[in-house]
C-alpha cells in the first residue's frame, strides 16, 4: 500500500479521501487555492501545498502543478476525487508517465467512455441497450424523420455539439417534426456553430438508476447493486438512495450483468457507476458511464458494508479485490440527502457566505460527510454543496424516519440552505410510497414553496420576539456602556443575557 | 414590549414581558403563554412553553429586520416590527426616491440581460442571469416598475454589491 | 404502538430513546431536576416535567413523581433507560398498577435476576455454569474451607451482603483459608453489620463477556451475539466490542443457548444482557443478568443492524419479534469507547465542568451518541459519561482504525477528558491482538501515565506560544481600549487576531 | 518575544517574532519554524508549519499559565513562561509562606481522611477521600510537608473551594 497520496480536490470528498487515509496510517497531501486557506481539508491534511490563485482553472485543474507537487513531497498516488480532473484521460496519463499511481481507471478507459457518441457505440458493440438515438450528421430531413418513426414518438432533439438544454426539443407527434428539426437545426448552429442535431427516443418521466462497479487490475469485475438518484434539481441529483425501489432482485441481477459487460468492453480497472435510465415500463437504456468515485457512494457503502475509497486504494496499488460477486450482501435501505448552500424558494440560487452556526446530526444509522465547519466561509468559486447527509435503516421507512429525525438535528447559520426542503420532500406522500422519476421536483412545486407546514407558527413568533427584545436590550446596554468610563473587556462577559460564545 | 410579527405574509400581535430568570409572558393575538428561555449558547434557546420543549436557533437580524428560527420540526422566516418604529420609519421611507437597485448579491459574470431600458417589468419577474458558482443565477425584479437604466453589458465580470440594473 | 412515551431517565441514554421516537413519530416527555434545566435531553424532547431537587433521590428516582408525571401528559408508556428506576421490580410493578407500559421485562423477571443468590439459584436449576461458589450462612470454617478445596484455590472472599470491594480479599491457598476468613468476616460485620462472608472461585484474568438477548411477551427469544467488554476501570467499562475475538462461531452458539436458557427461566420479556466471565482456558461462567438496555448496545446494533430501542418499545406494546434467530446476521466488528468527563492521568477523577469546545467526528463507520454540547456545564450530581463514540468495520483492524481515526477528529475543550487515553489504547499491541481482561489497564501502567508518543511536541510548543503571544496582544490592547475614548463594541470585533466565537 | 515552554517536564527556549496576516518565525532550541498560523474559530488554529498542516484546539492558560493542545495526534499540556516574568514571580513567591491549602475541587461528602496532624506527606500521596459524581475520588498531597492542620471530618459535606487540609 502507499505511504503518502495527494488529494487533487477540495470538499467534503477531500475530506472523505483524507479519513480513509487516516484510518491506514497513510500521510495525506492536500493542494489549495488561495481561497482554499481556510477550508477543511487543508486543515486535516498532513502537507498542504499551496495552487496561487482562485479559480479552478488557475488551481485545482492545473495537471502540471499538481503532478510536480506530488513528486516534490514523495507522493506515491493522486486521488482525483470527483470532478476537476477525475475524468481527464489526459491527466491520468500524465501520472503513469511520471510514475506516479492514478487512484482511478486506466486512461484509455477513461478515453472511450469519456466521449458520449463513442461511449454508447462501445455499449452497443457490447450488446447493452442504450437510449435510442439517430446521429443526423449531413442526413436529410427524410431520413431523420424515418429514424425518429422507427424508435417511435415523443423523439427529442438535441444540439450534438453542445449541452445545457441549448437546441433541445421534445416532438410529440410526426406532423410536428419537420418544423421542429429545422428550428433545432438553426438554433444548434446559432449557439454552437454547428447544426448537427441528435435525436433520441423521448421517455416519460424516467427514473434516474446507477450500477456501481469495482474492477481490479487483475480482470476481476464485480457489481455493488444498484443507486437510485431520480430526486434531481437542475439537472444535478439532490436525493439518493440504495436499493432502488425499482429494482427487483431478478432485475439487479440483470442491470449488474450489463454494467459488467460494459466493464469488460473497456477493461476497466477502478470503481465506477453505469448509468441507465428506466422508463415507466421499467425497460433500462445505457445513458453513460462516470470513470470515478460518484459523490452518492456512502449509500453503497451503507447498504455492502464496504469502503469505496479503500477499494479504490487498493486497487490502485494493484491488489486483487478482496471479494467475490457471492460476497457481495446488500443490507436494508439508505438514503444520500445532499446539503447545498442554496435557496431552494428561490430557484436553487447559490447562497455561498459564513457559516455563523452548525449543528450536524449523527446517532445510530446517521453519517454526516461534511466539508465545512462552524466559522467557515462557503467561497464563491466551487460548487455550493456543503455536505451529505446519509441515513441507513433496516428497510426504506426506518431510513426516512432516520432522515427526518436528522434533518430535525441538522442547524445552519449564516447561510440559506436546502434543509426544509429536503424535510418536506422526506414526508412527501409520493416520495413516500417511492413513485419517483426525474421531473420529481418539477411535478410538486409545494416542494420549492417556502411555505411552512407543521402549525408551529407561535413557537416562531416566541422566539423571534424574544431575540428581538435582547437585541434591543443589548443595543441600550451597549450604548450606557461605551458613554460610561468603565472597561468594556469586562462588561462583555456579561451581557450576553445567558448567551454566550463559546470555542 | 409591543411587536408585530409577520409570518408568511401573515400579521401578528404580539405583547412580551420580560419576568425575572429568563422568563417571559407572551401574547400573541390575545393568547398568552409562559415562557422559558435559556440560551446557554448564543443564539441556541432552549424554550419551555408551558411543558412544551422546543430548541430554536435564531439567527441575527438581517438588514430588514427579518429573523431566521429553525426549529426541529420547521423553519420559518419572520419580520419582527415595533409599531411606533415601524410607522417612524414608513413616513421616512416616502422621501426616498421610489427607485430600486438590483445590485449582485455575488461576484459572477452576466450571461443575460432580458430587459431592456424602458421595459416595464413586474415584481418577480427574471430580469438577468448572472453565472456563479458552476450555476446560472436568475435576479428577479425586486418590485413592479420601469427600467430606468442598466449599469452592465454582457460578459461583464461583476463583484458582490456591483449596481446592475435599477427600477424606477 | 403509542403515541407518547416519557423518559425516566436523562443524558446520553435519553437522548438515544428520545432520536428513536422521534424516527418513529412518538411524542417524548422528559423528566428535569434542577440541575439539568440545560441538559439536552429536556431540549430535545417535546415536553419536559420538572422535578424540584438536583440528586438522584430527590429527583430521577422519585418513582410516584415520575409516574404522575405521565399520567398527567398522557404517557402511555415509561423508558427507564439505564441505572436509576430501570432495575427496580417494584417501580415496574407500580407502573402495571397505574396501566402506563414499563418499557422493559415484567417485575417478577426483574425480581429473580435482581438478586444475586437468587439469580444464581435460577440459572443452575436451568442448568447454566455459575462461577463456583458457597455461601457460608451460618456455616462452620471447616465447610467453608472444605467448599473452596472442592472449588480449587484461589478462591475469592466476598461480603455477602456488601459490594463495592468491601471485605474482599483473595485466598491463594489453603494455610492462608482460616485467618483470611475470619477478616473477612469481622470486615463485613463491621462494614454491614452482616458477617456472612460468600466464597467464590477467583479467575484469573478472566475476560468479560455479554450475550444481548430479546424476548417478547408471546415467548420467543432470540440472541443477538455477545460483546467483549474486559476493558475495565474502576470496575466500570470503558470500552466495548462485538463480536468478541475470543468467541468462535460454535461458542456463540453455546453460550447464545445458555442466555437463551436464562431467558426462558424467568419468562423474560424485553431486552436484556446475560453476563459471563471467561477463563483462560475458555471456560465461560454466568455472572449476573442485567434486566435493561445496557449501556453498550450500539456495537451490537452495528453488528447486526438491529435498533435495540425500537424492538424495546415494540415487545412493550405487544408486537411478537419481527425475527428469528435464523435472521440475526452479524457483520463485520463494532468498537466504542466511552467519553468521560474524568482525568485518566489522575485515578480516573471526575471533572466536571463547562464544555467550552466540543468538535465531535463523523463520516463512515462513526456514531456518536453523545448528551452534551458546545457550552454545556457537566453537572456534579451524575455519572460523568458524556457520549459514547462508536466505529464499524469490516473487520476488527477496520474497526480500530476508524476509532483512532474518530478520536483524531473528538477535540472537547474545558473539561479532562479520556480521548488520549483511549487513542493510546487502540495502538497498544496487546489490544491491537486482542489479548483483554479486566485487569488490562492496570497490567499496563503506561496507559494511565500522561506521556504524549507521537513525537509532535514542536507543533504543541509552536500552537501554545502563539496562544501566550496572542493572549498577551489581546490584554495590550485591552487596556488600551479600556483608556481610550473610543466604543470598545465596535473595537471588540477587530480583536480577536482572526479568532471569532460562532454561534 | 522569549518564551520557555515546558513539556513532560522537559523546558525549550522559544524565539516568536510575528510577521504580517497570521505567519511566525518561531525558533524552538535553536531550530527555525516559518509558520501560518489561521484562527477563524477563537482557539482552533489551522496550523502551517512549512508544508506541514496541523488543526491544533488551545485552551485558555489555566491559573498555572498552563496551555492545553489537542492536536489530531495527541494532547500535550505545557506551561509557558516568560523568563523575565518568571524571575519576577519567582522572587514574589519566597516572600509566601510556602504553605499549601488543599481544596475541595467539587463538591462532595468527605469519605476517609488518610494523614492527622502532624504527619510527614510526600508529593503525590493520598490525602483524602471524597465521593463525587458517584465515585470515590482520592486527593494527593500538592506538594511534601508536614500536615499542619485538617479542617473537615469524615462525613462532612464540602462545597467547591472548601479548605481541607493545610500542608506546610
Amino acid at each position: 500500500m502507499f505511504k503518502k497520496v495527494l488529494i487533487a480536490n477540495r470538499g467534503e470528498i477531500a475530506i472523505r479521501v483524507i479519513r480513509c487515509l487516516r484510518e491506514l496510517e497513510i500521510e495525506s497531501v492536500a493542494v489549495y487555492s488561495d481561497a482554499d486557506r481556510d477550508a477543511l481539508h487543508v486543515r486535516w491534511a498532513n502537507q498542504a501545498v499551496r495552487l496561487p490563485g482562485n479559480t479552478a482553472v488557475e488551481t485545482y485543474l492545473q495537471s502540471e502543478k499538481i503532478l510536480e507537487a506530488a513528486k516534490r513531497c514523495g507522493a506515491e498516488a493522486i486521488h482525483p476525487g470527483y470532478g476537476f480532473l477525475s475524468e481527464q484521460a489526459g491527466f491520468a496519463r500524465r501520472c503513469r508517465e511520471e510514475g506516479i499511481a492514478f487512484i482511478g481507471p486506466n486512461p484509455e478507459a477513461i478515453e472511450q467512455m469519456g466521449d458520449k457518441t463513442t461511449a454508447r457505440d462501445v455499449m452497443k458493440k457490447a450488446g447493452v441497450p442504450v437510449v435510442p438515438g439517430f446521429q443526423s450528421m449531413d442526413a436529410t430531413l427524410a431520413e431523420a424523420k424515418d429514424a425518429s418513426a422507427q424508435m417511435g414518438y415523443p423523439v427529442m432533439l438535441k444540439a450534438a455539439a453542445g449541452g445545457g438544454g441549448k437546441g433541445m426539443r421534445m416532438v410529440e407527434r410526426a406532423e410536428q417534426f419537420e418544423s421542429a428539426f429545422q428550428q433545432a437545426r438553426s438554433e444548434a448552429a446559432g449557439a454552437f456553430g454547428d447544426d448537427r442535431v441528435y435525436i433520441e427516443k423521448y421517455l416519460m418521466r424516467p427514473r434516474h438508476i446507477e450500477v456501481q462497479i469495482v474492477s481490479d487490475k487483475h480482470g476481476n469485475h464485480i457489481h455493488l447493486g444498484e443507486r437510485e438518484c431520480s430526486i434531481q434539481r437542475r439537472h444535478q441529483k439532490v436525493v439518493e438512495e440504495a436499493p432502488s425501489p425499482a429494482v427487483s432482485d431478478d432485475k439487479r441481477a440483470e442491470l449488474g450483468a450489463i454494467a459488467l459487460m460494459a466493464a469488460r468492453a473497456v477493461n476497466y480497472d477502478s470503481v465506477g457507476t453505469v448509468e441507465f435510465l428506466m422508463d415507466q415500463t421499467g425497460a433500462c437504456y445505457f445513458l453513460e458511464m462516470n470513470t470515478r468515485l460518484q459523490v452518492e457512494h456512502p449509500v453503497t457503502e451503507w447498504i455492502t458494508g464496504l469502503d469505496l475509497v479503500r477499494m479504490q486504494l487498493e486497487i490502485a496499488a494493484g491488489d486483487p479485490l478482496r471479494l467475490d460477486q457471492k460476497d457481495v450482501v446488500i443490507r436494508g435501505h439508505a438514503i444520500e440527502c445532499r446539503i447545498y448552500a442554496e435557496d431552494p424558494y428561490h430557484k436553487f440560487r447559490p447562497s455561498p457566505g459564513l457559516i455563523t452556526y452548525l449543528g450536524t446530526p449523527t446517532g445510530p444509522g446517521v453519517r454526516d460527510d461534511s466539508g465545512v465547519y462552524q466559522g467557515y466561509e462557503v467561497p464563491i468559486y466551487y460548487d455550493p454543496m456543503i455536505s451529505k447527509l446519509s441515513t441507513w435503516g433496516a428497510d426504506r421507512n426506518q431510513a426516512i424516519g432516520r432522515m427526518i429525525r436528522a434533518l430535525g438535528e441538522y442547524k445552519i447559520g449564516g447561510i440559506a440552505h436546502n434543509i426544509d426542503f429536503h424535510r418536506h420532500l422526506m414526508h412527501h406522500p409520493a416520495f413516500v410510497s417511492a413513485d419517483l422519476d426525474t421531473s420529481f421536483i418539477d411535478r410538486y412545486p409545494e416542494l420549492t414553496a417556502a411555505a411552512a407546514t407543521n402549525g408551529l407558527e407561535h413557537v416562531a413568533v416566541i422566539a423571534a420576539s424574544i431575540k428581538h427584545f435582547r437585541e434591543r436590550m443589548r443595543q441600550s446596554l451597549a450604548t450606557q456602556t461605551s458613554q460610561a468610563d468603565t472597561s468594556a473587556w469586562k462588561q462583555s462577559g456579561r451581557l450576553g443575557q445567558g448567551g454566550r460564545s463559546w470555542n | 414590549m409591543e411587536l408585530i410579527a409577520r409570518v408568511d405574509g401573515r400579521e401578528r400581535l404580539v405583547t412580551l414581558k420580560a419576568l425575572e430568570n429568563d422568563h417571559f409572558e407572551i401574547t400573541i393575538d390575545g393568547r398568552m403563554h409562559l415562557v422559558d428561555c435559556r440560551e446557554r449558547v448564543a443564539n441556541l434557546y432552549s424554550l419551555l412553553i408551558g411543558e412544551d420543549s422546543y430548541e430554536v436557533r435564531v439567527g441575527d437580524s438581517d438588514a430588514r429586520g427579518r429573523i431566521e428560527t429553525q426549529l426541529y420540526e420547521e423553519g420559518y422566516l419572520l419580520e419582527i416590527t415595533d409599531p411606533m418604529k415601524a410607522i417612524l420609519e414608513a413616513s421616512g421611507r416616502k422621501n426616498a426616491s421610489g427607485e430600486a437597485s438590483v445590485e449582485a448579491v455575488m461576484p459572477g459574470k452576466v450571461l443575460r440581460i432580458a430587459v431592456a431600458e424602458g421595459d416595464r417589468v413586474e415584481e418577480g419577474q427574471p430580469i438577468l442571469v448572472l453565472v456563479a458558482m458552476k450555476m446560472e443565477n436568475e435576479i428577479e425584479a425586486p418590485k413592479s416598475g420601469t427600467v430606468k437604466s442598466i449599469h452592465v453589458g454582457v460578459n461583464d465580470s461583476v463583484e458582490t454589491g456591483a449596481l446592475l440594473i435599477t427600477i424606477a
